[in-house]
């Protein structure tokens, strides 16, 4: 059933944002993030089955690339924060705040 | 015809001018080098003799014309113009405004003649007389205004003068607080006269708001209003003419210039309430209710005020007193629609009280502003003319027979027993009885007996001619004013009423001639009784009494003044200060100090949100999110 | 530069005062300058009073469309309700430059942009052009108290630009809400008032706007219980500042009153007409209370114009011609006589550095033609007749009688009220003893007292004849009355019948 | 042809962008030669789009692009905006840059590429489309925001905004593939007729809907998604706040615009949602605003209350016949206000900066007195307070809820309004009442200093002809 | 029948996946975790007919992303001292389901909402890569063409932030 398909997409969706909201490890928050996107794909992909239309194909491609970009944007990210406090914690950085 | 309507409007004008004249001189050069005394002097003098002379013209032209077109009104300018308010700056001179403006001019002139040597040598001569000066014209401007809002005019500039004078000697407080006294009460008086000149426009006054008019109209008032508009009316005039419960400043006002008492507190300002409401007979003859309020109340003041007359010691609250309680008399006499009686007595208790307060001068002149009689005594040697003359004014006041008082006096009282009102006869011979007591305790003390103070008694003399020449004038006033009213049982034929009538709505009672007699026997009892009693007592010296019991309550005016010290004045001060130090910043101020406060309470809780994690960033992101699912979820049924 | 008379008289003084802020000039420079300009505008505005014809209608119109969307226009107009509320912002601005000769260049500035915006409030008759000027007058008054009031002057600065500001800006939404109100009825845009007045509000939501509206010129007016900034901000501000303040912007909040909130809302005026009545003659009795126990000058006086201002604005609420005149008029009377008196507060205070009552005492002694002065502005102020400011507050209260006896009553008080607190300041700075430093006390100069003697002078033709000033703006107070209250068709006929016989009385 | 000039100014900063990018391999070029081209290109494209004059809607090469691309009197008008915010914002860099060291050349090609995709996301008719020109702007802003490297604020900036802004993609994502389940389509049009043909609501292109708005919300910082916007503007140089705040909600609201306008029936249902949406942020922004001491914290929150009104002039659209004109006024005169305001701050906050609290501004109106008085006009403008842009935008914003009769939103955001005034006021007594603690002079060059004033004329001239819009 | 088994496997595996990314301490054995859940999705494409985008997922998400993930991790040497201490996470775990709770309520809702249609593999090319390109190269042009600017941006953004440091001076 597709509709099962899409459950897990949700799920799988769900558990992306509970990644972000409980941990603190930018790692884990960032691959989280992709993991939203990946549900995200699996939702197009089961619509695309559904209307039996290709389009669906096209916009996971994209989306892919989008999440390869930012991909590449946050690890530049990570590095530099490495490279300022030697820490991954997204906690340790909250000297804007207030 | 044209000419002398025109005149009307000249008589205010000439003091008005003078006033300013004397004002711009007196203000640009009395810090450098002052005018001589004598200019001024002459030039404060010439208003009030045009004036007088003008007075004089218009009172011949209006006897020469048939007594029911006897009134010349002219008016000016249009003065404000509002929907169905037409206000003129218009005069009106009629028997009763001419008969005020004759006697006003007159004795205001002798009294500013008395006045340049009685002010000799103060430094402020000149602003003295520029206010004497504007004070005369806004009397004459009040007398002749040709409406109520005119007069009001002149009504608050008397009192503006009023105030000005009696904080004369500006340098010491208690002068300044009499005045500002004066000014408040007359105050109090006059709101009551603008609300009773509004109500009475709106209810008659949409056709024209000057007396003539109101007078056609008088008859589509309704009672309550009518009733309301006269005792409105009526306050002012307890403002202006010192009645209970109003006129606790007149006392107080003894603190300006002597010649300011003559001629505000004695001869003029105060009897403008009497004039008004005479003016306005066609109010108060309708509605009798009004009147005989009016009545009760005039007679009440006089009775108490003359009962506080015979326990004071300084001679200017003596006539203080005195003037208060012959107020009182005459707004019995308007009160119970004797309006003629009333105004008679305005006009013979201006020439006695004049003469009485400028001799009272005269002997404070010469004792060096000494005004405790318990410290004068024995004078009449060294002061013949002022003695002389006083004595005349004390015996006109105190209702001698044959003397300008008595007759006025006396007419007053007969009105009264005649038209039924007994309470008040019966109490107006005996306030007669305690006014010629008070008055001759006075003459007593200062002119009999032994001299009490002898360093001051060497030094009393007569005053120079300037001041004493007024002084006879008013004394042969004082005599012999009254033959101008005499009744028809001394053989006269009532000639100011006659005169007076067409400017009244009054109607003489036919009475029998014995109650007429009844009358003058008891006046005549009881100026006899209170001269006995005041001689008994006084007439061969006598020492300061201590004042114990109801004595010292009287002295002290039954303590009126520190009752509404308290119960008006402290209250308002600290209703005042509760205002601006509780309420303004605490209470009324309380929604902006509110907002201020929850404001910055605010900020700084919104504050403790920006953590600075991002997860927490994210938490409020999903929390939204999940509000907003729930909220979605039910309209997805 | 004829047709143009009102844009000239408000882009004047603001173009001015712009060039004088931002181009370099020296302070005594700047003073003449501004003294050029106001004199020049002073000249304008008595030849508009001079040219004006009192028919009741505009007058000097000028209109241009502005922004077609939303029907808004540059238009500008003079009627008698606008006229003498004109007259007092032109009349009184040079005497500020004359006398104040110790502030800067950017104060002098500020000033002309707010007399310019103050005019250009005055004249507007689109509401959106009114709205603008309204709020751009208070950014000078903002930057004055700031920049150049007392020591407290940052608070009560605030207080007063975010009240104002507060109360403007709901103003906005009303005056939105009206003129979308008109789309809908008649389908076009416009924000002129002469439209707008057209327009019946009846639905629920006309009640708030007309709330917002009244709050927005109660708090300039200041109209119990919003007047709370004024006695801080007229404190604080310096005393020219204060002048502009209490002599006219103040009664730019009655005058925005009658223009635009009588005609629109004329339902619901009358439904709150006795609430606000009450509220005016609250503010009167309670400011008139709070000045007796003042120790400053200044805050005394700021309280008693508060005061007044109860009065002038009961005078509205009134709803009859002659409490409107006397409002219209007690307006122009006001403004010189309180206006003058903080003139002269500003000048005692210059020359003893102190303001506090109890400091003072018998200066009428060492200055008599300043102690008469004042005296006779103080007495105007207390509405003595044979000053202006009997004429305004008597028709007000002959008004409020009228309209409800009770609040005539209280509006009464006024007359003692006002006596009380002014006679007892006289008496401890003008009478009494003097001392040390009043015995310093320097007469007004030449050149000072020349100043003043123009508008002392006023104060006396405006109580002497004040027929001249009333000519002018009854025809508009009656069209405004007749108008805007639905009387029957035979009242009408019968108030305006005797209306015409007094016209051709007065030829 | 009309189709390729209404793709010209795209073309001629995409162009600038790719140019700039490979100067930046050579060593030669100056960094204000870099500036001063991509002043240039902005220049071009301004002129350029102003040139175009665009009429009613066009589809843009409707047989190559499908129809995912859309020009129209409102595009015109944000593409104005952004391509002035670009314009400014490379002067401001200028002067910014000479004071503060951390800068490269490819910052300018960045900055462009940025502005290509804002002008993509003006244009875009199609869901993935627009997701690809959000990420284009968003990835650029990113870059522009971290671009100080050894700085651990800025370092701090970019993590927040890259991570919840990443966070808000993937919503963008899941709400496309929603929308995409729905109705089979992801463009604009055949979402507008799929609605219009089915009576009640789809649930999947309701929840589809929904999430996109979140990513859109999040990049307007409109509550409760705002929280990063405050960090970050503070974070990045101020500059690029400047251009993100104005250049980057210009784009967004447009896009944003655009969505709702799709269908009376998609935005009848969302009226309610965005109404609550609108207050909060008003007041949110506002509360948050009060409390902040550092003048770029308080623009960022201040900059949420314009969300709200922005927010409201959504609410208040006539879909009718839609034409963004208050969507859009309202954001040039924000922009006009917001990007002086970071003129000004670009040259007076002076090295590392240094000027960045309320009080440190104290006395700068007798140290900088004409600098103070721009600033005063912009804060007015952002206040409200006529005769400014600001104000007449407000009245525009108000004027469209009134007609659209949302009484209460109006009045809501007059009393945002007026609590706004506290902090804006704040800013101008510290400059004028207080005397200087002590006051450096900043150096760089003067074109900071004149896009300040160039932008007070903007105020001005907006304000009192707002036809030009 | 297989093919529903072969989606429970792959589903189970999925969640599993994406429970280990969230629930595991050290980011390394979330990024295997999540390798996983990669993989497995790549198998329930197949069974959605997406032949390319099944090789796209492995070759592109799978392969690459995740190898650059890993490789970062591993480059910057990652001790477990070094990683957050998260000590509340159990609070925040059960927190931040109640929170979900209404949003995957709604989302499942939604989902549910649709009509029930067998996910059988559909022949004829559905997804190959021909027709896909097909599509791609047709319809969307255009987000084909701005991909790139994108990752231009990203390219230069990447060396902009993490490349050698070069600063300019005056």
């Amino acid at each position: 059933m597709i509709q099962d398909y899409l459950i897990l997409s949700v799920i799988l969706f769900c558990l992306g944002i509970l990644g972000v909201i409980t941990r603190r490890n930018v790692f884990t928050v960032f691959m989280s993030i992709e993991l939203m996107l990946n549900a995200a794909n699996l939702a197009f992909l089961a619509f695309s089955r559904l209307h039996e239309s290709m389009d669906g194909h096209v916009l996971v491609m994209m989306v892919m690339a989008v999440a390869a970009a930012e991909a590449a944007l946050a690890l530049a990210v990570v590095i530099l924060l490495h490279k300022h406090k030697g820490k991954l914690d997204t906690n340790v950085f909250s000297l804007l705040r207030g | 015809m044209e000419h002398t309507a025109t005149y009307i409007g000249l008589i205010p004008l000439f003091p008005l001018v003078g006033a300013l004249v004397l004002g711009l001189m007196h203000m640009l050069t009395c810090t450098k080098n002052p005018f001589p005394e004598k200019l001024y002097g002459i030039l404060a003098c010439v208003g009030p003799l045009l004036s007088f002379f003008l007075a004089l013209v218009v009172y011949y032209h209006l006897k020469g014309l048939p007594a029911e077109e006897r009134f010349l009104s002219h008016n000016a300018f249009t003065w404000f113009a509002v929907g169905d308010l037409q206000v003129n700056m218009g005069f009106l001179a009629d028997p009763l405004s001419s008969l005020m403006l004759l006697f006003v001019t007159f004795i205001g002139s002798l009294i500013h003649i008395y006045s340049i040597g009685y002010m000799a040598g103060d430094k402020n001569f000149g602003k003295f007389f520029a206010y004497l000066n504007l004070f005369l014209g806004s009397m004459l401007i009040l007398v002749l205004g040709s409406g109520p809002v005119v007069m009001f005019v002149g009504w608050e500039g008397v009192g503006l003068c009023s105030y000005l004078l009696i904080s004369f000697y500006s340098e010491d407080t208690d002068n300044v607080l009499a005045g500002n006294k004066a000014f408040i009460v007359n105050r109090i008086g006059d709101l009551g006269f603008v609300l009773g000149m509004s109500f009475l426009f709106w209810a008659i006054g949409t056709h024209g708001f000057d007396y003539l008019s109101l007078k056609a109209n008088a008859h589509n008032l309704t009672p309550g209003i009518g009733i309301a508009v006269c005792l409105l009316l009526f306050i002012g005039a307890c403002g202006k003419s010192a009645q209970i419960p109003l006129y606790v400043w007149l006392p107080d006002a003894m603190a300006g210039p002597t010649p300011v008492s003559a001629l505000i507190h004695a001869a003029t300002m105060v009897t403008a309430g009497v004039y008004m409401v005479a003016r306005f007979s066609f109010l108060y003859a309708h509605f009798p209710l009004a009147g005989s309020i009016v009545a009760w109340v005039g007679i009440l003041t006089a009775l108490l005020a003359a009962f506080f007359g015979m326990f004071q010691k300084d001679i200017k609250k003596i006539l203080a007193y005195s003037t208060v309680s012959q107020l009182g008399y005459m707004f019995a006499a308007v009160g119970i629609a004797a309006y003629s009686a009333g105004i008679f007595h305005v006009f013979t208790h201006a020439f006695f009280k004049a003469l009485l307060f400028l001799g009272a001068g005269s002997v404070i002149y010469a004792l060096h502003h000494q005004q405790d009689i318990w410290k004068m005594g024995g004078l009449k040697d060294k002061m013949p003319k002022t003695y002389g003359t006083m004595l005349i004014g004390a015996l006109a006041l105190s209702g001698a027979p044959l003397f300008s008082g008595f007759f006025s006096k006396d007419e007053i009282l007969f009105s009264a027993l005649a038209s039924g009102h007994t309470g008040i006869w019966i109490i107006g011979v005996l306030v007669a009885g305690m006014t010629a007591y008070y008055t001759f305790r006075m003459i007593f003390l200062v002119f009999h007996g032994e001299p009490r103070d002898k360093e001051i008694y060497d030094h009393a003399k007569d005053a120079p001619p300037v001041m004493t020449i007024p002084l006879i004038i008013l004394a042969v006033g004082a005599a012999f004013a009254g033959v101008l009213n005499l009744p028809g049982i001394f053989g006269g034929s009532l000639n100011i009423s006659h005169w007076l009538a067409p400017s009244l709505v009054e109607h003489h009672p036919h009475v029998s001639i014995w109650i007429e007699i009844l009358a003058i026997v008891t006046s005549i009892a009881a100026f006899a009784a209170g001269i006995t009693i005041a001689y008994r007592k006084f007439g061969h010296g006598a020492e300061e009494p201590e004042y114990t019991g109801f004595a010292k309550f009287g002295y002290n005016k039954f303590y009126v003044d520190e009752i509404y010290n308290a119960v008006f004045v402290q209250p308002y001060k600290a209703v005042g200060s509760v205002i601006s130090k509780f309420l303004e910043p605490n209470v009324t101020d309380i929604h902006v100090k509110l907002c201020t406060w929850l404001y910055q309470k605010a900020g700084k809780a919104f504050k403790v949100f920006q953590v600075g994690y991002i997860r927490v960033y994210a938490i409020y992101m999903v929390i939204g999110l999940s509000l907003m699912s729930l909220f979605l979820s039910q309209s997805l049924k | 530069m004829f047709e143009h008379a009102l844009s000239v008289m408000i882009f004047l003084p603001i173009l001015t005062g712009l060039v004088m802020l931002l181009f370099p000039l020296s302070k005594g420079t700047a003073r003449i300058t501004g003294f050029v300009v106001t004199v020049a505008i002073l000249f304008r505005g008595i030849e508009i009073f001079l040219g004006f014809t009192g028919t009741g209608g505009m007058e000097y119109v000028e209109s241009h469309s502005w922004i077609q969307s939303l029907g808004i226009s540059y238009g500008l107009g003079i009627d008698g309700i606008s006229l003498l509320v004109l007259m007092a912002g032109t009349v009184l601005f040079p005497m500020v430059f004359t006398i104040f000769k110790t502030q800067s260049k950017g104060y002098y500035a500020n000033l002309l942009i707010a007399q310019g915006a103050m005019i250009g409030t005055i004249c507007a008759t689109d509401l959106v052009l009114f709205y603008i000027f309204w709020e751009v007058m208070l950014l000078p008054i903002f930057f004055m108290i700031g920049l150049y009031g007392g020591p407290k002057r940052i608070p009560a600065t605030l207080k007063i630009t975010i009240y104002t500001i507060a109360g403007s800006l709901l103003m906005l939404a009303a005056l939105v809400y009206v003129a979308v109100s008109y789309h809908t009825q008649f389908g076009k845009w416009t924000f002129d008032i002469v439209q707008l007045s057209e327009l019946n509000l009846g639905s629920g939501f006309a009640v708030w706007a007309f709330l917002m509206f009244m709050i927005a010129f109660a708090i300039k007016i200041p109209l119990f219980p919003f007047h709370t900034w004024l006695p801080d901000a007229y404190t604080e501000a310096p005393t020219s500042t204060t002048f502009v303040l209490s002599a006219i912007m103040a009664k730019i909040g009655v005058y925005g009153v009658i223009r635009f909130v009588v005609p629109v809302f004329e339902i619901e005026f009358a439904r709150f007409a006795v609430l606000l009545s009450l509220a005016g003659v609250t503010g009167m009795i309670y400011c008139g209370l709070a000045a007796i126990s003042q120790k400053d000058m200044k805050r005394m006086l700021a309280f008693s114009s508060a005061s007044h201002m109860g009065i002038i604005a009961l005078g509205v609420f009134c709803m009859n011609v002659q409490a409107l005149t006397g409002t219209l008029f007690q307006i122009a009377a006001h403004a010189t006589s309180t206006g003058v008196l903080f003139l002269f507060v500003g000048l005692m205070e210059e020359r003893m550095q102190t303001r506090k009552i109890e400091d003072l005492g018998g200066i009428a002694y060492r200055a008599p033609i300043f102690a008469t002065f004042f005296a006779i502005a103080m007495l105007a102020s207390v509405g003595l007749p044979g000053t202006s400011g009997f004429i305004g507050e008597f028709l007000i209260i002959l008004g409020a009688i009228k309209f409800n006896a009770f609040i005539g009553i209280l509006a009464g008080t006024t007359l003692i009220i006002g006596v009380c607190y002014m006679l007892w300041m006289f008496q401890r700075v003008f009478f009494e003893k003097s001392n040390e430093r009043t015995e310093e006390f320097q007469d007004l100069n030449v050149s000072e007292a020349l100043t003043f003697l123009p508008v002392i002078v006023l104060i006396l033709a405006m109580g002497i004849f004040p027929q001249t000033f009333i000519k002018k703006i009854e025809p508009a107070a009656r069209q405004q009355i007749v108008k805007v209250f639905t009387i029957p068709q035979a009242q009408v006929a019968d108030t305006t019948v005797p209306t015409l016989g007094h016209n051709n009385h007065k030829k | 042809m009309h189709d390729f000039i209404s793709l010209l100014p795209l073309i001629i900063i995409g162009s600038g962008a790719i140019l700039l990018m490979l100067f930046s391999a050579f060593e030669k070029i100056q960094l204000e030669t870099a500036s001063y081209i991509s002043m240039g290109f902005f220049a071009a494209a301004f002129l350029a789009q102003l040139l175009v004059g665009c009429g009613p809607e066009t589809v843009l090469f409707d047989k190559i692009f499908n129809g995912m691309l859309v020009s129209s009197n409102f595009t015109m008008i944000a593409g104005l905006i952004i391509l002035g915010c670009g314009f400014f914002t490379a002067m401001n860099s200028h002067t910014y840059f000479k004071i503060n060291l951390f800068c490269t050349l490819e910052f300018y090609a960045i900055m462009l590429f940025g502005a290509c995709g804002m002008l993509l996301l003006t244009l875009s008719q199609e869901l993935i489309t627009a997701f690809i020109s959000l990420e284009i702007m968003s990835l650029s802003i990113y870059i522009l925001v971290g671009y100080d490297r050894s700085n651990v604020t800025s370092t701090e900036a970019i993590l927040k905004y890259l991570m919840l802004g990443a966070f808000a993609g993937a919503f963008f994502t899941m709400g496309t593939a929603l929308i995409y389940g729905g109705t089979q389509s992801t463009k604009f049009a055949e979402i507008g007729s799929f609605v219009a043909g089915h009576s009640g609501t789809n649930p999947l292109v309701l929840g589809g809907v929904f999430f996109i708005f979140v990513a859109f919300l999040f990049k307007a910082a409109a509550f409760p998604f705002h929280a990063w916007v405050i960090d970050v503007y503070d974070g990045a140089a101020a500059p690029v706040t400047g251009f993100m705040a104005t250049a980057l909600k210009t784009a967004v609201f447009t896009i944003f615009a655009n969505f709702l306008a799709i269908n009376g029936a998609l935005h009848k249902d969302w009226i309610t949602f965005l109404f609550y949406i609108a207050v909060f942020t008003m007041f949110g922004g506002n509360l948050i605003a009060i409390g902040q001491n550092s003048i770029k914290r308080m623009l960022a929150a201040s900059g949420i209350v314009h969300s709200g009104y922005l927010l409201i002039a959504l609410v208040a659209i006539s879909t009718d016949n839609f034409t963004g004109t208050v969507v859009g006024y309202y954001l040039a005169a924000y922009a006009v206000g917001t990007l002086g305001i970071f003129s000004a701050l670009s040259y007076l906050a002076g090295e590392g900066e240094k000027r960045a609290t309320f009080d440190d501004f104290r006395g700068l109106a007798n140290v900088r007195p004409y600098s103070a008085a721009a600033i005063t006009v912009f804060l007015l403008s952002m206040a409200g307070i006529p005769p400014t842009a600001g104000f007449m935008a407000k009245f525009y914003v108000i004027t469209s809820a009134f007609t659209a009769g949302h009484m209460t939103l109006a009045v809501l955001g007059i009393v945002s309004s007026i609590l706004s005034m506290w902090y804006y006021l704040r800013l101008i007594i510290h400059m004028y009442f207080h005397e200087a603690e002590e006051c450096f002079e900043t150096g760089g060059s003067p074109l900071a200093a004149a896009a300040t004033f160039i932008l007070v004329f903007c105020v001005f001239a907006i304000g009192l002809y707002p036809i030009v819009i | 029948m297989f093919a529903e088994g072969l989606f429970s496997a792959f589903s189970v595996l999925a969640v599993l996946g994406a429970l280990g990314l969230i629930l595991f301490r050290h980011p390394m054995q979330g990024a295997m975790s999540l390798v996983v859940t990669m993989i497995s999705l790549a198998g329930l494409y197949t069974l959605l007919s997406a032949k390319l985008i099944f090789v796209l997922q492995l070759i592109v998400y799978a392969g690459a992303i995740m190898s650059l993930i890993l490789f970062i991790i591993m480059f910057l040497n990652i001790q477990p001292e070094d990683l957050p201490e998260e000590t509340g996470r159990f609070y925040y775990f059960i927190g931040g389901i109640v929170i979900l709770i209404p949003i995957a309520s709604f989302l499942i809702k939604i989902m549910k909402s649709l009509p029930g249609t067998e996910a059988t593999i559909v022949g004829n090319g559905f997804g190959g890569v021909k027709e896909v390109g097909l599509v791609l190269f047709q319809d969307w042009l255009l987000p084909f063409e701005i991909v790139s600017i994108l990752l231009l941006v990203s390219l230069v953004g990447s060396v902009v932030l993490a490349g050698s440091k070069r600063r300019l001076s005056k």
